[in-house]
This record gives C-alpha cells, structure tokens and sequence, in this order.
C-alpha cells in the first residue's frame, strides 16, 4: 500500500521536475542569447498571474486545449492515434457557429443546440477514420492528416461563399449562443474568459467518468490495450473503435466551439491550421492522457504562451523561447526513465552512505 | 497587404533599436509638440514586425518617428497567433499607451473590443474600418486604409506595357476583400492599356505555400503568360522561384512584387532580377503622420483615412531598372488620371466588371 | 576437464525478487541436462544469465574449465553456446535462411550472398537431419518447423553447448518425438545439451542428470537413472503430486452442443473445417485429438462466434447459435479458455480483477445503467481469486505481472464461476508446471461432475487421453473417428490422427 | 490531345517536383521506423533541414563558392539533421520514452529553435533569400523522346532525380544488403536481433540518424528548389505528409515513392486544373481537398491494410517479453 502510493506520488513528481528542467534549460538558453533569465522568468509569471485580465486570458486560452487534449487522450487510451483533432476543431467551429448565427431560439435551447452541433460535427470528422479503420484497417494517422486539410479547405469554402461578412469573417452569433459571459469579464478585467471554462472541466470530469466508470469506458480501455482479448470477451472491436474516434472528434468539436461561441463569437477564413488540435497532442501526452494531466498541462501550455507576450514586451526575450521550453518540457515528461535513474541512484548512494 | 500569413516569425525588439523603458504613464494625454512623454506603438499581426511586408514598413515608421522625436515613446509588441490579438492590445492599453496601432485587418473585432473598453485611450487600425453596432465610426480609433487597388492599377499598366505574349497572371492569397482590391485594380490597369491582353488569376487559398505559388506561376508561365503579379505572401516566394529559373533557362518571364519594394529582397539571381517592378504600400508614411498627429492633438478619431496615389500612400516602386521608359511615361499619365477622376480604379469584382463594360 | 559448463552460486534479482538464488549447475560434456522447475522458479532466468542477456548479480560462470564474463549473446555465441528460447527468436516475416544467417550473413560485394547461405543452411540441416524449407517465411510455417529453425541458428553458429527452454510445449506429439530424435543425433555430434521441461516423461526418455531448483533456489542435482518421475516431480514441488486425473465414470446426460455439416473457412478463406459433425453432452469430457492445424482453432471460432461458418449449423441445448455474436453465445452459456491467453485470453494491461470480470462487466450488478461498480466488482474478484487460488499480490495488479499458470487460473476462475453448459478449454495446460497443470484438472473434472458438457482441445495426447471420456480425432477439418477413452491408447490415435482410418488402418495421401 | 498531352507536360514534373522532399523525408522515415522507431517527428526534422539549408547556403555564397554553395547547404543540412534526431533518439532509445511523445517535442523543438536562431543570426524572423540556385535542367538526349522526354525529363531538378535514385539504393539497401537486414530484425523483433548479437540500440540509433539526415535533406530540398528562404512557415505540413506516404507506401521505399508521387501528382492536378479549360469552373474548393481525398480513396479502396514493423514503438529492454 505505501509503495502504491509512494509509486502515485512519484508519478506527480516527475512532472514537476520535468517543468523544473525545462525552466532551466529556458534560463541558459537565455543567459547564452545575451537575456536576464530573472528578468524574462518574472515578465513570463507576471504575464500570467500578474492581473486578473491575464490570468482570466491563460484560462481562456487553455479551455480549448483541454478540449484538444481531451481528444488525443481519449482516442489514445483506446490504442488511437488521433492527429485529426485539429480538423475536428476546425469543423466543430464552423458548426456551431453556423447554427449560432442562422437559429433563433431562446438561449436554453440555442446554446446547447450549437455546442451540439459543433460536437455533432467533431464527432463526424472522428467518425470518418473510425469507420475506414474498423472497416478497411486504414491507418487512422494518414485519414487524420487528410481530413485535417479537408476540413480546413472545406470551412473556408463555406464561409467565403456564404457567409463572409467582413473581412475574414462571418457574422456574430446571435447572443442567445454565445458563451460569453459580462459576469467573468467583469471579474477578470475584461477579458474573455466565457462559460466554456466551466464546460472544459466538466468535460475533464466527464471523460474520466466516461473512461472509469461506465462500462463503455471498461470496453474502449480493453479494445485500447489488447483488440483479440476483447473480441473474444464478446466486444465489438470495430463498434468501440468507431465510437473512441467519433466522441473524440466530439470532445475537438466542442473545443472548436468554445472559440466560436466563447472566444470569438464568430468563424472567419482560416489562413493555415489553429495549431489547437496540434498542440493538443503535446496536452494529452504531457498530461499522461489523464483529465487531471490534461487540465494542469492545458494550463502550463496557456499561461506559458500567454506569458511570452508579457515576456517580449517587458524582457525582452522572444516568444520562441517558449516553445522551446515546452518542448523539453514534454522531453523531459517523456524521459520520466532518465529523472528514475537519477533517483534510484541517488537512492543507492543513500543506502551505501548508511 | 498580405500579411496574412501564418509566418511564426515574431522576432523580438532586444531593445537597442528603440531605446525605449517602459515608463509608467499617467494616463493623461497631453498633447505636447515635443513628444514629452507621448506614447506610440503597434501590435504586429502574425506577420511579425520583420514580415518584410506591412508590419515592418509600420513599425519602420513608428521607429522613424521615434528617431525625429526623441521624447517620445515607440515600440511593439508580435503576435504568435490570432488569439494573441486582444490580450496584446489590451497589454498596450493598459501601459497607458497614448497612440496604438492594430496592424493588419485581422485585428479589426479585437481593436473595436479594447476600444471600446479603454474609452481615454487613442487606437489605430491599419488596413480596415471600424464600426460599432449601429454601424458607426468609433470616437477613439482612426481608420488608416489605403488605395491598393490604385497602386496595382499601376503596376498593371506596366505589366501591360511590357508583355510580350499579351497574356499576364496574377496570384492571390487567401481570398478576401482585401486581396480583392490588389486583382481588381490590377486587372483594371492592364485592360485599361489594352483590353485584349488575357489575364489568369489564381488564389493558392494560403499564404505560405510557396511549392503551390512555384505550381501556379509554373502553369501560368507554362500557358503563355509572361509577367505574374502577386499578392500572396509566402506563396510568392515560389512565384519567384519559378520566375528565376526560367530566366535562367533563357525566357523573357517576369515577376510583380507587392507591399515593399521586393526587388531589394528577392528576386535576385546571376544575371540580375526577375523582378519588373513592386507595388509598394507605405504604411511607414501613414504611420508615422497619424502618430505625428496625435501627439500634436490632432488624432483623427473616428475618421477614415485613406492614403492613396496623392500622398504617395502607394505606388510603384523606387527601383525600376527594369521598366521601360515609355511604361514609366503611361505610369505617370494615368497617375494623373487617377488623380483628376478621370479614372476610377475598380476595388471590388463587380466594380471591376462595371470598369471592363465601359471599355 | 569434466564440466563444459560450471555455473556457480548464482544470484539475480529483479526489482523486488530473487529469481536467483546461489544456484550452482554443472553439465558434463556430452549428456543432455535437464533443468526442472515450476513456472517462474528461475529456470529461464538462469539460462539468460548463461547466455548473456542479464548479467548476475554473484556468482562466476566456467566454460570449459576457464572463467568468463559473458557480457553479451555474442560473447556467449562466440563460446559456441546457443540458446532455443522458450518463446521463439524468429522474426515471423523473415524467411528460414534469413532468419538463420542474421547476425553473420555471407556477404558478396556488399550484398547478401543469398546462394551460399542456402547451401550452408542444406548442409547443416543435412548432418543433423533437421529438414526445413529455407525459403519458406516463418509465419508459414508450423511450430515445429520453427523450432528446427531456432536449432538450425545455434547449430549455424557453430554451437556445441545448447539450451533448449521448454522445448517441447508447444509441439505435437510427432513433433516432439523427432525433436528428441534431432536431439540424440546433437549428442553423438558431440554437443552438449540443457533440456528445460515441464514434461518428467521427456526427462526420463532422454536425460542424463537433473537439476531441480524451487523458488529461485538450487535444490539439487541427481542421476535420471536413480530417479521417478515421483521423486522429481517431489523435489520440485515440495510436496507429494498425483498424476493420474482423479475421476469416476462419466453419466452422460442430454445433448449441449451439437455441430452439423460444419463448413468453416480461416481469415485467409481457406477451408479449415469441412462437414463436420459432432455432439457433446451434458456431464461428460470429449477431448479433440489431432494435429495442429486441422481445423481445430476454426471448429472453436465458429463454435464461439468469433468467425462465422460457411455452411452448417451449431446448436447449444437445443438452440441454434449459429453465426450469433460471440457476447450472445457467451450469453447462451458457452464458456472458452483460449489457446493462446496473452493474446485472446487477457488484457495484460487490465488488473487481474478487472481481467476476471471481463465476460461479466456488463452485467448486474457489476453495470447498472451503464456505470460500473468497481467495489463490487473487486468483491468478485478476490472471492473468485480465492477460490481459484490465483497467486497474485492483489486484485489490482497488472495481468502482466503474472506467471502464466496463475494468468490461466485467472481465466478459469472467469470462465468457469459462470456455470456454463458447455465449457471450451483449447490448450489449457501449456506450458503450465505439475502443480497448475493438475489444478486446471481436477477444475474441469469438477465441472463434468456439475453436469456441464466440456470440450478439451489439446495437442498434449496424455491429457486428452487422462482427461476425457471420449475422443473425438480432428483430421482435415472433419471428425473421423470418435473412441471412448479407456478403450484406446497413444498408438491408435496417433494412427487416426494421421488420417488412417479406425477400422482398416489405411493411412490415406 | 495535343492539349492532353500539354498539360501533362506541366502536371507531370510538376507532380515529380512536388513529391521530392516527402520522398526524401519518407525515406528517412522508413529507417526509422523499419528500425522500430515511430517518427512522428519528420517534421521538425525538415524544419530543420530547410533552416540548415538556407543558412548552408547563405553561408557558402557569402564566402564566394557560387553556384556549389545550395549542394553545400544541402550536405550541412543533411550533417544537421542527422545530429539534431539525436534528441529523439536519445529520448525514445537511451531513454526508452514514448516515441511518439518524443516525436511531438522533436516538432515543437525544431521550430522554436530555429527561429530564434534565425533571429539571433539575421536579426529578423526569416532568412535572407538565395540568390545561388539550383536550376530545373532538361536531361540531354532523353528529353527529346517524344511524349516521355517533355514529361520525365524536361524542366526536373536534379535533386528530383537524385530523390527517385536513392528510394532505389534505400531499397537496395534495406532489402539486399547485411545491413538491411539486421535492421528490420530489430524492427520486427529486437530479442531475436539481440539473441544474434545484434546491437539492438545501436542499429535503432543509426535508423533514426539516418532519418534525420534524409529528413534534413528533404527540408533543405524544399527550401532551396521552392522557396528561396527560411521562415518559421517554410515547412508546415509537409513532414506530415511524408509520414503518410509512409505508410501509404506499407514502410516500402518504393511505395513510399509510389505514394509521394500520388500526393505529387494530385496537388498538381488540382493546381493546374484551373487553368485548364472545363475544369476551371470546378469550384476551388473541389481541387484544394482533392489530393486528401484522393488519399483516403486510394487507401479504402485498394491499398487497404497497413501493417508497420512489428516491435514499432516498443522500447527495447533486454529481456523483457
Ligand atoms: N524481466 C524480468 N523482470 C522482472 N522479473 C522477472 C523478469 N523475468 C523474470 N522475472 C521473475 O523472475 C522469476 C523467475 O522467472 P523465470 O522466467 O526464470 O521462471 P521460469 O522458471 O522460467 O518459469 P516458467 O516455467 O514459467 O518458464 C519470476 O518470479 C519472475 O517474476
Ligand atoms: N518484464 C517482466 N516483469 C515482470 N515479470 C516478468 C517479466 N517478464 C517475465 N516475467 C515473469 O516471469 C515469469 C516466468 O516467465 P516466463 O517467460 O517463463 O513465462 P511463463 O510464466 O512460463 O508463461 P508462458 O510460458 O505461458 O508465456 C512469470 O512470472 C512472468 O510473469
Ligand atoms: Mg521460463
Ligand atoms: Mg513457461
């Protein structure tokens, strides 16, 4: 029991060492480019943590990332790899703001009608790998990137034919589906931290509900691991195969939808891809694709692109080099091997001091 | 115009172009002829302030007017992507900044938001119009807009002038309004010259994939045409590309730059540039007045400026080697056409359809 | 010079075990040396310790007299040991020749000299008899062949000291006896050879001297010739074991299961199962007899609904199961013990509770509107981990972490506490030590004593001839003989299981 | 058919030109991965590769070496790359990381580095442009073949031809030689390899090298053939796509050539397509998603199952099963 639980302990730990690291791999890279790592450390928290307008804009920024992330994550514990997630977002976006702006309805029915949409949507972009890989054993990673570019292509179509209204953009979405809430920008200086921050942790808590507690969880987590076991306990391997990349293309829908109905309140023509469902990736990953993984690193990835832009304006020190941290973080996560070496040494070292 | 690409660069101002500290501002506007503790700067799109394209001629003339105005403050702030918009101009705001510009049309919802929420201070969007709900000019932003489409009118008059196969391409960007204005006026010029003379036009729908601007100007040059005029960012890249190798393999082809005068960047090979000439936009100059401007008290809140042939707001390009002496003849006429009204210059598709009509 | 190899006192932990335990082996140059013990005693430890994957903690390892450190394999290749591992070294989509050069290919001008590695592969395989297609790929090929294949390696490299790690579970009864053929052929080649087997008879027909270890410790080494399979069987287990299946005369009742004019067809759409026939009834073992790839694996796909038949009918109790999906036909109460457990039979990701349950899951009141009751579920699995004396440190811990007879006690528990009327048990004690091997039997006697019908699978001729109450011999994807158990011997099933046919004996093409 | 046959002209170099950096970069893929090693990071391994290139190649022009220096930049690309996989090599081999973690950071990694090198060096976001360039050619002799010269062998860039040579020697390579051999053994099953005295880690390290080094040239490839400099949008997608053609391609050099051609071929159709009368009034949208959903067409409807080497994205632990 106490070595479950030291084992749990260090599974925490790790991270938290592996973020040290990166941070200081950060401050040497700015000691060699000529920067003061103080300096560019303190802009960086202050631009995070240094007002409530920034800090209610980190948690703006991460609630789509918890969405993205939530979608790797989910498919990947059912043994998927979903690159996908981006396009998913992108049509979720465009989904739900279509239904924003062209229903009328009151904001019980018009809200969540557009955040199903957008999941409805999502889960259709997840749907089409699923099926051609139960169905024709297509490797979901070549489907993913293709209907990534469709989706992308096939938005920008739609809005600029349709429903462009100025510039790049289509209209705003009717008030009745817009997650934007005056209480929390109030709370938080005006900026546009909106109810889907509150959608997001539900979310978290939803697929971890959906993961370990339901007995479709039990039925993904067994397809993920080991497909022959389970068809022969009886599982449909093709059925739970369709269903993890449909509610994971769902999960990237709805994060696409707290950018249009939250964020932006409307859809315009994307230039190249959001990055959202790319990074989303690296959130699951570093997240060890569990919702609570998921909900902190979503906020270390937030508040460190939030806090580069405090970083250039007050430090200096240009915003690149969080996203080199980022990557070593995720580095050093991933070698969690080398930080257990490292430990066990110490431990040894211990024992034969005694 | 095109500095709507996804270019990730944002380099940073390691503060020893522009000398500035970060001075705690009272918030008071004073409008001071010597500048004492005026403050004016910019939010990059995701361009970056070195894009070699509208947001480094913004910040060039910000840096210029710094320079004439040692008192005042300048300086930027890039954004790495769309969703640093608002969180950046806010940032600007809230450093009581007095004068701050949103550089690019993308900015246009974020900078109505921030304006709107930061009534004292004074905004500045380059590129597009800002309207409230009832459709309204904003009190506390200035409109700074220029007349691509009368520039590019230009430059179509010398890619006129100057083919040989009386066939000529343009490539666009992503497709927009914006865009829209560069193949309008374009296409207005060459037609003007002479109506005969086909024209391709391709949108690559991004900004940054040069192998697909290198597969269009391929196919466009491949079809006959023999000078591509571009406004496409990235994608341009591979207009060059393409325009360098088969001059390089001995065809008389020729290539449009856009925003700078592009002949000083690209376009260069062995045996000179494949570059006719570029529309430049000087967003330096429109930058620089309006700051000039406000810091005398004259902020023109809630105007729409539109920096145009008369203001030198856009033209053709210093560097015209290349040019004939009889297309920088036509170039000048019709400059003073479009000056006196004799001809107005097409922004739009149907604009331009109304324009061919009438020839 | 007596010993050829001398492993002395060692020890080799694994975080948290002692898988060695100053274990001491001595094998005289020429004899072949059995190494005896139960499932995860150590025995596969040691030999990787001889052949270099794991360096030992203690201890110091002669060849031939001289110490040495064997650092790697290649170090252990080049001291001409060679090792048949317990599961296959081969790379499935190599072929033969391919798999036997790699690591010391011939080469000619940068390329692979394809031609002289066929011919030096003939002729090795002409000196020892050991008959292969080197073009063949080794997912094409049967177990046996495979395995001739991993001797062809060691003997390729020239090695004249051989460790063969259970050698003989996964064979046919044929198999296993060229097998111990190709081995008294080694021997007079003059290699020496260490036999690690479950099965006391191959280590009374071929075997000099014995080493038994227990638990990680050496218990010691005695002369086959002095020994039983008693007395063996006693060192290594501790105890007193029987080995005789402990049964009375079955009572068979009403037909379960009844198969007619079977057509099946494996995922290649080859035709596997071709009209067969067959009925089991309720209270009684019918045990299938044959050599592998008759259409054994197909007969209990198409039973269990895991590959729809092509023609033909399969009723359980009465009701037509055909084609039905396999959660239905579990449903109907067909209970299956895979062949292979780490594939079919667990998630090895899964927690051993969560592995038992994994027919059930769904079920009240482990699921009630879709939510799992975790609680409950561990309820179940510690009673059914008791009951089956699973060894596991908890309900919670990995599948993975167990030793195999304990990962196939987990999955009898699953499938036999369900109490269904037919109970498929394809293959269930390979590999598995005495002690497992006679739990498992005395477990599905029990369930012919509840009146379930059970249909044994097995390639293991004395458990099919121990276990069942008739026979029933699989040739060709038909069943072309069925005998009662106690009328019939090895000689005579072997003959129908090469196609002659029961009455006239005539072996047909 | 003379038109036919003259937009083939365009769309068949275009289509070979198109498909030479995910060639290269697939192939580079393919060492990996037959090695055991998932490469998801091809693309930051192009990133950066075309940073090495253009900076190579700036770098040599400056010092006066001409027309030489885009094949210099090419080799520093190639030296840069190979070194640069270490990190993911180091990662998911030494270190016995996720690869596919390992991979995701490799990406992220290789654009922020690079851009603020780009930064610290030219004081700006992107590269200055070339000027030295590498030239589309015409072959003598072979491109007056009729038909076959204008299409395979008239305005190609020798990298092209280089690329479509060495999917032939990777081939070769991977499939005749002792080298190939031990390397897709360790792919498939490291235990065997390592019970053959194979050393399993070492060949995984070479593998995931070599993809670097071909990664690094497929990059530098695209950068200096299209376009001209080096920004932090250069390469976005393409490294992607070079993991598809990949396993398009079932981890085979000559399909994952077969595949970048198809990926080349269908841009280039839906590129020139709009210039070619009667499809120019195809809507845009049609020919922008076209080469995507050719792809999955082609995938579900012949090419089917793909199945990777088999101890893909296992780490090795000796002994372990
Ligand atoms: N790689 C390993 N890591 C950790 N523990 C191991 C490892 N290999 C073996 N063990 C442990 O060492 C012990 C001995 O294992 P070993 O494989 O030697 O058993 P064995 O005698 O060969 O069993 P079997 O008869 O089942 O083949 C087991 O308890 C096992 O749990
Ligand atoms: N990496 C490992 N970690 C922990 N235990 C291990 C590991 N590898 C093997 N073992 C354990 O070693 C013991 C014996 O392993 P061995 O390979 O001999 O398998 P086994 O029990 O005979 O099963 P089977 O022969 O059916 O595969 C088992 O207890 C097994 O769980
Ligand atoms: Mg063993
Ligand atoms: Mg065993």
């Amino acid at each position: 029991m106490t070595n479950a639980l030291k084992s749990k302990l260090f599974g925490l730990v790790i991270p938290l060492i592996a973020i040290g690291f990166g941070f200081l791999a950060g401050a040497v890279i700015m000691l060699v480019s000529g920067n003061n790592p103080i300096d560019g450390y303190v802009a960086l928290f202050q631009g995070v943590f240094g007002d409530a307008y920034y800090f209610g804009e980190t948690l703006q920024r991460m609630t789509p990332l918890i969405f993205s992330g939530l979608a790797v994550a989910f498919a990947f514990r059912t043994g998927l790899l979903n690159i996908g997630v981006e396009g998913q977002l992108i049509v979720g976006w465009f989904t739900s703001v279509f239904v924003g702006i062209t229903v009328e309805a009151p904001m019980a029915i018009h809200l969540p009608l557009s955040l199903l949409a957008g999941a409805l949507a999502g889960a259709l972009w997840g749907f089409v790998p699923g099926l051609l890989k139960a169905r024709f054993q297509v490797h979901e990673v070549i489907v993913t990137i293709m209907m990534n570019y469709i989706a992308m292509h096939v938005v920008n179509h739609f809005i600029r034919n349709f429903m462009l209204e100025s510039g790049q953009r289509t209209a705003f979405i009717h008030g009745s589906s817009s997650l934007s809430s005056d209480f929390l920008a109030d709370l938080t200086n005006f900026s546009r931290l909106h109810w889907g921050f509150l959608i997001a942790i539900g979310a978290c808590v939803l697929m971890w509900f959906l993961l370990w507690k339901t007995k479709k969880g039990f039925e993904l987590r067994s397809v993920g691991y080991n497909q022959h076991a389970s068809s022969y306990a009886g599982m449909n391997v093709n059925l739970n195969i369709i269903l993890s990349m449909s509610v994971s293309g769902a999960f990237a829908g709805i994060g696409g939808a707290m950018l249009g109905l939250g964020t932006y309140n409307y859809a315009n023509i994307l230039p190249s891809f959001t990055n959202y469902g790319f990074d989303g990736i690296a959130v699951a990953l570093l997240g060890a694709s569990s919702s609570v993984g998921i909900f902190l690193s979503a906020f270390l990835f937030g508040g460190l692109k939030e806090g580069a832009n405090n970083m250039q304006g007050q430090a200096g020190v240009a915003p690149e080099l969080v996203e080199i941290i980022i990557a070593l973080i995720i580095f050093f996560v991933a070698s969690s091997y080398l930080i257990r070496w490292i430990y066990s040494r110490l431990q040894s070292s211990k024992k034969e001091g005694k | 115009g095109c500095g709507e690409g996804n270019d990730d660069t944002t380099p940073v101002n390691d503060g020893a172009d522009n000398g500035n500290e970060v001075t705690e501002n009272d918030g008071n506007n004073e409008a001071a002829g010597d500048g004492e503790g005026f403050s004016a700067k910019m939010v990059t799109d995701v361009g970056g302030v070195d894009d070699r394209s509208f947001n480094e001629s913004a910040w060039a003339g910000l840096t210029m007017f710094g320079e004439d105005y040692p008192d005042v403050e300048v300086d930027y702030i890039q954004s790495s992507d769309a969703s640093d918009y608002a969180p950046n101009l806010n940032r600007l705001a809230r450093e009581g900044t007095d004068l701050s510009f949103a550089i690019g049309f993308l900015m246009l919802d974020d900078i109505r938001t921030v304006a709107e929420q930061s009534p004292d201070q004074n905004f500045a969007l380059v590129d597009d119009v800002v309207r409230d709900e009832n459709d309204e000019l904003v009190e506390n932003i200035a409109n700074l807009t220029f007349a691509e489409h009368e520039g590019s009118f230009l430059v179509g008059v010398v890619a006129a002038m100057h083919t040989e196969t009386d066939h000529i391409g343009f490539i666009g960007g992503v497709e927009s309004p914006l865009i829209k204005k560069f193949e309008s006026g374009f296409k207005a010029g060459v037609k003007y010259v002479n109506p005969d003379i086909e024209i391709s036009v391709q949108y690559a729908q991004d900004f940054n994939d040069a192998s697909r601007g290198q597969q269009i100007a391929d196919t466009m040059y491949g079809n006959g045409a023999d000078i591509i005029y571009h406004a496409a960012g990235g994608t341009g890249n591979g207009l060059f590309t393409e325009a360098i190798d088969r001059a390089q393999n001995g065809e008389n082809v020729w290539a449009i730059g856009v925003d700078q005068d592009q002949a000083l960047t690209e376009g260069e090979w062995a045996e000179g540039n494949v570059i006719l000439t570029s529309m430049v936009k000087r967003v330096d100059q429109a930058v620089y007045q309006v700051a000039e401007d406000t810091m005398n008290g004259n902020f023109p809140g809630g105007e729409i400026l539109e920096f145009g042939l008369e203001d030198d707001g856009v033209g053709i390009a210093e560097t015209r080697d290349n040019v004939s002496e009889e297309a920088i003849e036509a170039v000048e006429e019709y400059e003073a056409m479009i000056l006196n009204g004799e001809i107005e210059v097409p922004q739009t598709d149907e604009e331009y359809d109304e324009f061919e009509d009438s020839l | 010079m007596e010993y050829v190899i001398e492993m002395n006192n060692i020890r080799k932990e694994f975080p948290g075990i002692v898988a060695n335990d100053n274990i001491t082996l001595q094998v005289k140059q020429g004899e072949i040396h059995a190494l005896l013990g139960e499932n995860g005693a150590g025995k596969s430890t040691l030999m990787n310790v001889l052949f270099g994957l794991y360096q030992p903690e203690k201890g110091d390892i002669k060849v031939r007299g001289e110490k040495v450190n064997i650092t790697d394999p290649n170090v252990a290749n080049d001291l001409g040991i060679g090792m048949v591992h317990q599961h296959f070294m081969l790379v499935q989509n190599f072929t033969v020749t391919e798999n036997i050069i790699l690591g010391s290919e011939p080469v000619k001008r940068g390329k692979i000299d394809h031609r002289k590695a066929a011919k030096d592969v003939a002729d090795i395989s002409d000196q020892y008899g050991l008959r292969v297609d080197p073009n063949a790929k080794i997912e094409n090929i049967s177990v046996g062949m495979q395995q001739r294949v991993e001797i062809l390696k060691t003997l390729y490299r020239g090695a004249d000291i051989l460790i063969f790690d259970e050698p003989t579970a996964a064979l046919t009864p044929q198999e296993i006896k060229e097998l111990i053929q190709i081995m008294k052929n080694l021997i007079k080649e003059g290699k020496s050879i260490i036999l690690i087997t479950h099965k006391l008879k191959e280590i009374m027909q071929v075997c000099d001297r014995c080493t038994v270890i227990r638990r990680g410790k050496g218990i010691g080494t005695v002369n086959v010739a002095e020994s039983t399979e008693n007395s063996l069987a006693e060192m290594m287990v501790g105890r007193e074991v029987t080995f005789a299946v402990d049964k009375t005369d079955a009572s068979p009742k009403e037909v379960v299961l009844s198969v007619k004019d079977l057509h099946v067809q494996d995922s290649r759409g080859v035709d596997m199962v071709n009209g067969l026939n067959l009925d089991v009834r309720a209270g009684e073992i019918i045990g299938v007899a044959g050599v592998e790839g008759n259409g054994q694996s197909e007969l209990i796909e198409a039973i269990t609904g895991l590959n729809a038949p092509k023609k033909g009918t399969i009723h359980l109790s009465g009701k037509d199961i055909t084609s039905h999906k396999p959660r239905k036909v579990t449903e109907s109460g067909v209970g299956h013990i895979p062949q292979d457990r780490h594939k079919h039979g667990l998630v090895l990701d899964f927690t051993v509770g969560e592995n038992i349950l994994l027919q059930t899951y769904y079920q009240k009141p482990y699921t009630s509107n879709g939510i799992l009751n975790y609680p409950k579920m561990y309820d179940k699995a510690r009673q059914l981990i008791e009951e089956y004396d699973v060894r596991t440190p908890s309900e919670r811990t990995l599948a993975r972490a167990l030793s195999g007879g304990n990962q196939q006690k987990a999955i009898i528990a699953r499938e036999v506490d369900r109490s269904p009327d037919l109970l498929i048990a394809a293959q269930p004690t390979r590999g598995l030590d005495v002690g497992a091997i006679e739990f498992i039997h005395k477990k599905l006697v029990e369930e012919r004593d509840k009146g379930r019908a059970v249909l044994l699978v097995s390639l293991e001729l004395d458990e099919v001839l121990n276990l069942s109450d008739r026979i029933a011999v699989i040739y060709e994807g038909e069943i072309v003989a069925i005998v009662d158990a106690k009328s019939t011997n090895e000689k005579e099933l072997g003959l129908l299981m090469a196609g002659g046919k029961k009455e006239a004996g005539e072996p047909q093409s | 058919m003379d038109q036919f046959l003259l937009i083939l002209y365009t769309i068949v170099p275009a289509a070979l030109i198109a498909a030479t950096p995910l060639l290269l970069t697939a192939l580079g893929g393919l060492f990996s991965e037959r090695s055991g090693i998932v490469n998801i990071g091809l693309e930051g391994l192009m990133v950066m590769g075309a940073f090495a290139g253009i900076v190579g190649t700036l770098y040599f022009e400056s010092v006066g070496l001409g027309a030489a220096s885009p094949w210099l930049g090419i080799i520093v690309a190639i030296v840069l790359g190979a070194i640069f996989s270490l990190f993911h090599a180091v990662a998911s081999i030494t270190l016995k990381a996720d690869q596919i973690v390992s991979g995701v950071a490799l990406n992220f990694l290789a654009v922020g580095l690079t851009v603020f090198i780009v930064r610290e060096v030219f004081e700006r976001g992107q590269t200055d442009t070339i000027s030295a360039r590498i030239f589309r050619t015409n072959v003598p002799i072979l491109s007056d073949i009729p038909i076959i010269g204008p299409m395979f062998f008239s305005r190609i860039f020798a990298t092209t031809y280089i690329a479509f040579i060495l999917a032939v020697i990777v081939w070769y390579v991977v499939f005749k030689t002792p080298f190939g051999l031990r390397l897709r053994s360790v792919g498939e099953h490291p235990m065997a390899a390592d019970t053959m005295g194979i050393k399993v880690n070492r060949m995984r390290y070479i593998g995931v090298m070599l993809s670097g080094a071909f990664g690094g040239m497929g990059g530098a490839v695209y950068a200096i053939t299209t376009a001209g400099n080096f920004a932090g949008g250069t390469i976005v997608g393409q490294g992607f796509m070079a993991l598809a053609a990949l396993i398009f391609g079932k981890w085979h050099p000559l399909g994952a050539m077969g595949a970048a051609i198809f990926f080349g071929f269908a841009q280039a159709l839906s590129i020139s397509a709009q210039q070619i009368p009667g499809l120019a009034n195809v809507p845009q949208v049609y020919m922008l998603i076209l080469p995507y959903v050719l792809t999955i067409l082609a995938l579900a409807g012949f090419v089917g199952k793909a199945e990777g080497p088999k101890a893909l994205s296992q780490p090795y632990e000796k002994g372990s099963r």
